[in-house]
């Protein structure tokens, strides 16, 4: 069950790479957020149920529900346009993130070890680069913030994989998700925004030395 | 103590950010001078205990405590000075003076701390703290600073994070489950070598950002250049030593496993691309503190060379770490005069200020000494002893190489304080020029000093210590 | 003792921050009088056989510091110790010019009393960390002082070019250092001797090349010389008076003291050191004659010099090698006679350059001319120097020249095939260097003080006495060294010992022979003045009842001849040039006359260092072009900047998985 | 003693020898033997006219100058007895004191401003800096051959025996001799009856002494040819008895002063730009007198 979950955050991943509006990131994450909560429940068997309960409740309410309604906000209220103006097309970025996946795999298969459900680590370490990909390729800077959301769910699926035997590794990381995610879409929604109207990266490439 | 010494120093924080009145503030800001001043000598005098059981006053934190007790009081100093010249709302000076003691409070106790993932806590206070201090200025450069600074350090936080993780991964092998770095030495035979070379990597990766290092060296620049100067010394000497903390804590534990020379490897590969880059920017730059920032990352390369030549470098590496902490908020001290003296930043309209304030340009002239390195300065023996362990570590295409670099950064370094120092500028108004009290530049002149003293005459305590820091890594 | 000496340098150091600008000259000057008399007592000790041993207990980084004073030691100490005060002496009032300056100057006098110490300090320690820091204090202090007029552009420019080449010296004998601590342990000079012993010749060659290179750059032996000619220009006269006299000669004590403590292949190293040697003193000239800004033309006649004491050293050096006792002798102590007397006449030559500079704020030759009527003190000084440098009798530049010429002759006899070509080489470069400064003085000379003026001002005067008296005091050294040689031989009978000592023979014989020919030589020379003085008076006895009268030049029959029509230096040396051209690259920029009533017409001709161009500035313009290929590294773009992590990362984690992979594809096709 | 006093006693004909040669060949019958010499005490007996530009350098110039060549004369020995002084090294002493009178004659020659005399300093000087090397080598091959470093040594046991080391003496007077003239700037070199200021060399430098200073410049000149013509004469007499060296010597020298003549009237001067590389050929040649010392001597390996 927690691999057909799994599976489809890869696929979720997949569609993100060939979506053409800002507001489907918006669901995909969300989407996210709910199989996270879906995989949590099915995974942390082994630990106290409070801490259980509180990392659920993280991942419904905030991951789930709280960033993509904060996002779709953000998008109304800077009247970012609503195509996702990547550098590269979207067929590439398609090529790109199946190469991720497929290289993740590879690696992952080279592993001699009992202990962990590769799975995890393939999903995971495939979530962290598409973010970063994301962040590379895209030009708004709202997406590099959902990229680096996606880094974040990414992280949390790895966290999972060794919450039985450290649930405080699992609950760093939901303080992670939270000081980022509130400090960065903080200072996006109270600055960046008023600052820089439509708020677009070459805006922000003035600091350099050339 | 520990636990009063945080609690104090955060509610301290808290009341500077809501006080708004200029009196009280400041008595807050001696109060935490003195709170830090006091733990410190408090850490010395409980040397090896542990508190807390997440903070051990190890030999490494000692020293890197009273580094930023010795440069942080300066700091405050002169962040006193700067707000009352730039006539701050009290809104902007109260925020300043929390984020500052808020900053100074968590890189100690991330220096202290003996578990990696309360090093990891703490490295994220420092930078929401430090975002608040390069967005003091409130305009569109300090929001793309502050900006940048922020994602690149969330990312590199997150990189940290699964390193964590995989490292939690590799100990699992060993049966166990606690992170920190006693029990981590403990069970070093049995950590699982390909997870413990990934948390490895992300761990080095990540910190960094914090270290000034390739490859996420970049936004570290951009934060210094937008801080407020007196912020911008702290950025630039004794948050880069946390990134050095993090890495180090992490390194001593990796050099007792397998993947230890493949381990230096990356550090030799960082380091020296580190001193590369920073030579390129050295030559071209016309901003005075880019300047200074990227002299730093060229310090940290030479560092982390020590570092991973081993050896004599072990030592020289944390002297190094430790002067040039001195040095470069010294310089970042001085920067600040020289911007009341010309009211700009590019090299371009700055010249002859040794005219206009003799004493700070003797302090410009001894900190370009000293962050090139030459005798009789004390970085001289920490670099001469890096280059022996270099040169006993059999690295001398490396070691020619970056004698090579080093070249060009006194001759790129020299050629801009030199014109800042001497050169007039066409067409300056010297009635606007201000005169600037020469005993602002006396702490500057003890940091100076110190090193100095520090590099070429020991006391034997400190000696002591620093063996002590590195007696664990393999001779 | 030292500590005594540090004392005196720091008070005067801090009572300088707190005085006027003339006191601090004075502070300046009692600080160098009382540390060069004290230091020049012990060495006059150490000449005498009783040498200096004391141990200052260093710190836990570089151990314990033994200081000495041998007799090597004492006789360059005595040498600083003579430029250096009378250098003093003569900036005390060069500098009454800027008196309005006080910051500067208090940089200027602190720095100058650093020099001095630095100097001392580095003649005497024997331990290699403080060696380091002393010589880059010296660096550093006369980094200062040359910079001394900053608000020029040139002068901050040659400034850091020498800053940064000596920073090179520097790295070279770090490396050697670094490389006899790792082998021994101890930075101490003795270890350099142990290590010598124990290793190799071949080590030991290797370990003297990288201190010869360190040396090499700081006393500008070509190609290491780059940085000499732009910094003595700019330097105040009296600095580039004391940099030419003893600041680059602290390189040949370098030299020399590692030859004292590496024992190694002595023949090898000679040849080296003879061949460079050679090179150095016929470059420099070709280039000095070239010159027309005077002291740019001095700064090049001491490279020149560097070059025939090198060729002193090289010759001793094989002499030691072949066991060869006049070569030996004759060449080290020619060596050190040399570096004092350059250290003589090139200071007169710059001060009294300094003089015509203050006088008639240019030192272009071109513009000058007539001074001789005007200063006659000057000219008289620089003629006596002029001749003194290019080694004519009767003065000291023909003594030392004379013994190592001797020692290249004595070099004759034992000398197989390979070694007779060099000998001829050497020879004919001495002799050559010889003949070019003679034409370069007699331009530089006759250009500046002969003749009518060109275009300066009509109203210039002689100095003051005391810009004359720190000459007269060096030309009447000079004159004495051409005069009673023997003296100083016996003088230097010590510091050659220190050589001669570990070879098989013995001295005494040897030092009678040689005084005996120097002995004969002065007597000629005594002979030489009165005869002249006789000849001089004659020919005023006889034309005393003839009518003398004057008038013009004879301009053959042309008669409005002025100043315009004089030979000038260009054409003076224009011959010389046009043949040297293809070695040196002098560029020309002139003005074709084209139409009918052409109007104001000038030319000038410029000349460059061919070696700079091809090793110094060729290398920097491709550096400069391969880092501008970096230069996006830093653009500003946060992607970009993600995306070195992400490169970084994967990286690391994927080349070594290709790498065996590709290692699997190659045995696999191997094994096929 | 000895060689000096006849040095100068040939100093007293050597000129007359040459002018007569000259004009014997040119079809005259030409002045008498003394002529030279008695120009000389006329002109000591003159009154000078100073060039105002002129200073003390110009008046005392022609006295070092003279000095220095009677010094130069000391050191050179007469066969196998010993010159006045004597000593290791001496032609060196020899070689610099001469270079001394030079660097006197040549900036009094500028001394006067002229937009001439300048002219042929620059180029004197230039051409006696190429002129040494030659010299050195050649003194330096024979002190090789013998083994000694200073004249009368060299000279006293220097014992031509085979037919190479003839053809070293031979030569070695040719360089010796062409160095004469170069020394003196007569041809091929100069030509000293020139009427055009800008081809000459020694002339142009004395254009404007007179009187007594005159007199003895030319002096000098004679002295510098006896001086070589000495030389010359000492490489074959170094083994001869003082009553065979005596008539010799002298012959040599008259010999020596009738090749000057005929060279100087049957040659042409060359092209000014010529002469550097026609002086380098001298250093050359007396590269190949080295050379043949290494073959005496069985150097080669």
């Amino acid at each position: 069950m927690t691999n057909v979950l799994l599976i489809i955050f890869i696929i979720s991943l997949l569609y993100v790479s060939i979506a053409n509006r800002i507001i489907t990131y918006v669901r995909v994450l969300a989407l996210q957020g709910v199989i996270l909560f879906g995989v949590t429940f099915l995974q942390l068997h082994a630990i106290e149920t409070w801490n259980l309960a509180l990392i659920m409740l993280e991942t419904i309410v905030f991951k789930a529900i709280a960033v993509p309604v904060f996002l779709s906000y953000l998008i109304k209220r800077n009247k970012i346009t609503r195509v996702t103006e990547p550098y590269l097309p979207n067929f590439i970025s398609l090529i790109i993130i199946t190469m991720i996946v497929v290289i993740t795999v590879l690696l992952a298969n080279s592993i001699q070890d009992t202990h962990l459900d590769k799975i995890f680590f393939i999903v995971s370490l495939s979530t962290l680069f598409t973010g970063l990909y994301f962040i590379a390729s895209r030009k708004k800077i709202i997406t590099h913030v959902m990229g680096y959301l996606m880094i974040e769910n990414g992280v949390f699926v790895l966290s999972l994989a060794v919450g039985n035997e450290m649930p405080n590794l699992v609950n760093l990381g939901i303080m992670l998700d939270v000081f980022a995610s509130v400090l960065i879409l903080g200072i996006f929604l109270n600055k960046i925004g008023d600052v820089f109207k439509a708020a677009d990266v070459d805006q922000l490439s003035n600091l350099k030395d050339y | 103590m520990t636990a009063i010494y945080l609690i104090c120093a955060f509610l301290i924080a808290a009341f500077l950010f809501f006080n708004r009145n200029a009196v009280i503030n400041n008595i807050l800001v001696i109060l935490f001078g003195l709170l830090q001043v006091g733990f410190t000598f408090y850490a010395c005098s409980n040397y090896k205990n542990v508190f807390l059981q997440y903070f051990t006053f190890d030999s490494l934190g000692l020293l890197l405590l009273m580094t930023l007790t010795i440069v942080s009081v300066p700091a405050l100093f002169h962040s006193y000075l700067y707000l009352v010249r730039h006539d701050e709302t009290p809104q902007s000076r109260a925020i300043y003076f929390s984020a500052i003691v808020f900053l100074i409070t968590s890189i100690s106790a991330a220096y202290l701390a003996n578990h990696i993932a309360v090093i990891w806590i703490f490295t994220e206070m420092t930078t929401l703290s430090a975002s608040m201090l390069i967005y003091h200025h409130r305009n569109k450069l300090a929001l793309e600073g502050t900006w940048k600074y922020v994602f690149i350090c969330a990312i590199s936080i997150t990189f940290v994070f699964i390193g964590i993780l995989f490292l939690s991964l590799a100990l699992q092998h060993a049966g166990s489950s606690d992170l920190s770095f006693a029990n981590l030495m403990a069970y070093k035979d049995q950590l699982n070598p390909f997870w413990l070379r990934l948390s490895f990597l992300f761990i080095f990766t990540g910190f960094t950002a914090k270290l000034g290092l390739v490859p996420m060296y970049t936004a570290g620049i951009d934060a210094k250049d937008k801080a407020p100067a007196p912020a911008g010394a702290l950025l630039a000497s004794v948050l880069m030593n946390l990134g050095f903390v993090g890495i180090f804590r992490i390194y001593t534990v990796v050099s007792q496993t397998p993947i230890f020379h493949w381990a230096n490897l990356i550090i030799f590969i960082a380091a020296f691309l580190s001193i590369f880059v920073a030579t390129v920017y050295m030559t071209k730059v016309l901003n005075i503190k880019r300047m200074f920032a990227y002299s730093g990352i060229e310090h940290m390369g030479i560092v982390m060379l020590g570092i991973a030549a081993g050896g004599i470098g072990y030592y020289a590496a944390i002297l190094h770490i430790i002067l040039h902490a001195f040095v470069k908020s010294s310089l970042f001290f001085q920067f600040n005069q020289l911007y009341r003296t010309f009211q700009s930043k590019s090299i371009q309209y700055v010249g002859n200020y040794f005219k206009y304030n003799p004493a700070g340009a003797i302090v410009l002239l001894l900190g370009f000494i000293s962050a090139t390195a030459m005798p009789p300065s004390g970085l001289f023996v920490s670099e001469f002893l890096i280059f022996r362990s270099l040169f006993e570590g059999k690295h001398i295409v490396l070691l020619i190489a970056v004698l090579l670099l080093l070249t060009i950064v006194i001759w790129a370094f020299g050629k801009n304080i030199l014109k800042i120092l001497f050169l007039p500028v066409p067409g300056i108004d010297e009635s606007k020029i201000p005169k600037i009290n020469p005993w602002e530049s006396l702490t500057q002149y003890l940091l100076l000093f110190t090193a100095i003293w520090l590099g070429l005459n020991p006391p034997p305590v400190f000696v002591q210590l620093i063996q002590d820091a590195v007696k664990l890594l393999p001779n | 003792m030292i500590n005594i000496l540090i004392g005196i340098i720091i008070t005067a150091v801090l009572a300088i921050l707190f005085v006027n600008s003339k006191t601090k000259g004075i502070i300046t000057l009692c600080a160098v009088f009382i540390v060069g008399i004290i230091s020049s007592y012990y060495s006059l000790e150490a000449l005498l056989g009783r040498n200096l041993n004391l141990l200052m207990n260093g710190t836990s980084i570089f151990g314990q510091v033994p200081v000495r004073i041998d007799a090597l030691s004492g006789w360059f100490i005595l040498v600083i110790n003579f430029t250096i005060i009378t250098g003093a002496i003569y900036g005390f009032n060069y500098m009454k010019q800027y008196m309005d300056r006080r910051s500067d100057l208090t940089l200027h006098s602190i720095a100058f009393i650093l020099v001095h110490f630095a100097l001392i300090g580095i003649c005497s320690v024997q331990n290699g960390f403080i060696f380091l820091l002393l010589w880059e204090l010296m660096a550093i202090s006369v980094f200062i002082l040359v910079i001394f007029e900053h608000e020029k552009p040139d002068t901050i420019k040659a400034g850091i070019n020498y800053l940064v080449q000596s920073h090179i010296s520097i790295v070279f004998l770090m490396l050697g250092f670094i490389f006899v601590a790792y082998k021994t342990g101890g930075y101490s000079f003795d270890a350099i001797a142990d290590f010598s012993r124990s290793q190799s010749t071949l080590a030991g060659t290797a370990l003297f090349l990288f201190f010869f290179i360190g040396f090499a750059i700081k006393s500008g032996f070509v190609p290491f010389h780059t940085w000499l000619p732009y910094a003595h220009p700019a330097a105040p006269t009296h600095v580039s008076g004391i940099m030419s006299g003893v600041v680059i000669k602290i390189g040949i004590y370098g030299i020399l003291r590692m030859l004292l403590l590496i024992k190694t292949d002595y023949t090898t190293i000679g040849y080296i050191i003879l061949l460079v040697s050679t090179f150095t003193g016929v470059y420099g000239v070709m280039l000095a004659t070239i010159q027309h800004n005077l002291k740019k033309l001095l700064a090049y006649h001491s490279i020149e010099n560097i070059g025939i004491i090198g060729m002193g050293i090289g010759v001793g050096c094989i002499g030691l090698g072949a066991t060869n006792k006049w070569m030996a002798v004759l060449g080290f102590s020619g060596a050190l006679l040399h570096m004092l007397n350059h250290s003589l006449f090139k200071s007169v030559l710059f001060y009294s350059a300094g003089n015509i500079y203050q006088a008639t704020h240019t030192v272009n030759i071109e513009f000058l001319g007539g001074i001789l009527k005007k200063m006659p003190q000057t000219a008289f000084l620089f003629l006596i120097a002029a001749v003194a440098i290019c080694g004519l009798p009767p003065l000291n530049g023909f003594i030392s020249e004379f013994l190592i010429l001797g020692a290249l002759y004595n070099w004759v006899f034992s000398a197989n095939l390979l070694s007779l070509i060099m000998i001829v080489v050497a020879i004919g470069g001495l002799v050559l260097i010889g003949g070019l400064a003679i034409l370069c003085f007699t331009k530089a000379f006759s250009i500046v003080f002969l003749g009518t003026p060109r275009n300066i001002k009509p109203d210039i005067n002689e100095r003051g006495p005391w810009q004359l008296v720190p000459l007269y005091m060096a030309v009447a050294l000079m004159a004495a060294i051409g005069l009673y040689p023997a003296f100083f031989l016996r003088a230097l009978e010590r510091p050659v010992n220190l050589y001669t000592h570990n070879t098989v023979f013995n001295l005494n014989l040897l030092k009678v022979e040689a005084i005996d020919s120097l002995q004969t030589i002065n007597w000629l020379f005594l002979g030489f003045i009165v005869l002249v003085a006789g000849l001089i008076f004659l020919s005023r006895f006889m034309t005393r009842k003839r009518h003398v009268e004057s008038g013009p030049t004879w301009g053959c029959a042309y008669h409005s001849a002025g100043s315009k029509l004089q030979y000038t230096a260009g054409s003076y040396v224009r011959s010389y040039s046009k043949l040297a051209k293809p070695l040196l690259d002098i560029e020309k920029k002139d003005v074709g006359i084209e139409e009918v009533f052409p109007g104001e017409k000038h030319f000038e001709t410029d000349s460059y260092d061919k070696i700079e161009r091809v090793f110094i500035d060729k290398p920097l313009n491709l550096l400069s072009r391969v880092y501008d290929l970096f230069l996006f590294l830093q653009n500003g773009h946060l992607q970009r900047y993600i995306l070195y992590g992400i490169i970084f990362i994967t990286g690391v984690l994927c080349i070594p998985l290709i790498i065996e992979k590709m290692m699997i594809l190659i045995n696999f096709l191997n094994n096929l | 003693m000895l060689s000096i006093s006849l040095i100068l006693f040939c100093s007293i004909f050597f000129a007359g020898i040459i002018l007569r040669t000259k004009s014997i060949t040119s079809g005259r019958m030409g002045p008498g033997i003394l002529q030279p010499v008695k120009d000389v005490i006329k002109l000591f007996r003159k009154g000078t006219i100073y060039s105002d530009t002129t200073s003390i350098i110009f008046r005392i110039a022609p006295s070092v100058t003279f000095a220095s060549v009677l010094m130069a004369c000391m050191v050179i020995p007469f066969g196998s007895s010993k010159g006045l002084v004597s000593f290791d090294g001496d032609f060196i002493f020899f070689a610099y004191i001469l270079a001394l009178g030079k660097f006197f004659s040549i900036i009094a020659a500028m001394d006067t401003g002229s937009s001439f005399e300048g002219m042929g300093a620059s180029r004197e000087a230039l051409y006696s800096m190429f002129a040494e090397p030659a010299f050195f080598i050649l003194i330096g091959s024979f002190a090789l051959l013998t083994g000694n470093t200073s004249f009368y040594k060299i000279f006293s046991s220097l014992h031509l025996g085979s037919s190479i080391t003839y053809m070293l003496g031979a030569l070695a007077s040719f360089v010796l001799m062409m160095i004469a003239m170069i020394e003196n700037s007569r041809m091929p070199v100069d030509d000293p009856k020139t009427h055009l200021e800008l081809t000459m060399i020694h002339e142009v430098m004395i254009l404007d002494n007179s009187g007594f200073d005159l007199g003895l410049i030319l002096t000098t000149g004679y002295l510098k040819f006896a001086m070589y013509g000495a030389l010359i004469a000492d490489f074959f007499i170094g083994n001869l008895t003082a009553l065979w060296a005596i008539p010799v010597f002298i012959f040599i020298q008259c010999l020596f002063a009738v090749m000057v003549g005929l060279i100087e009237s049957f040659m042409a001067r060359f092209r000014m730009s010529h002469n550097p590389q026609f002086i380098l050929a001298l250093s050359s040649v007396s590269f190949l007198i080295f050379l043949g010392v290494l073959l005496v001597l069985e150097k080669f390996v």
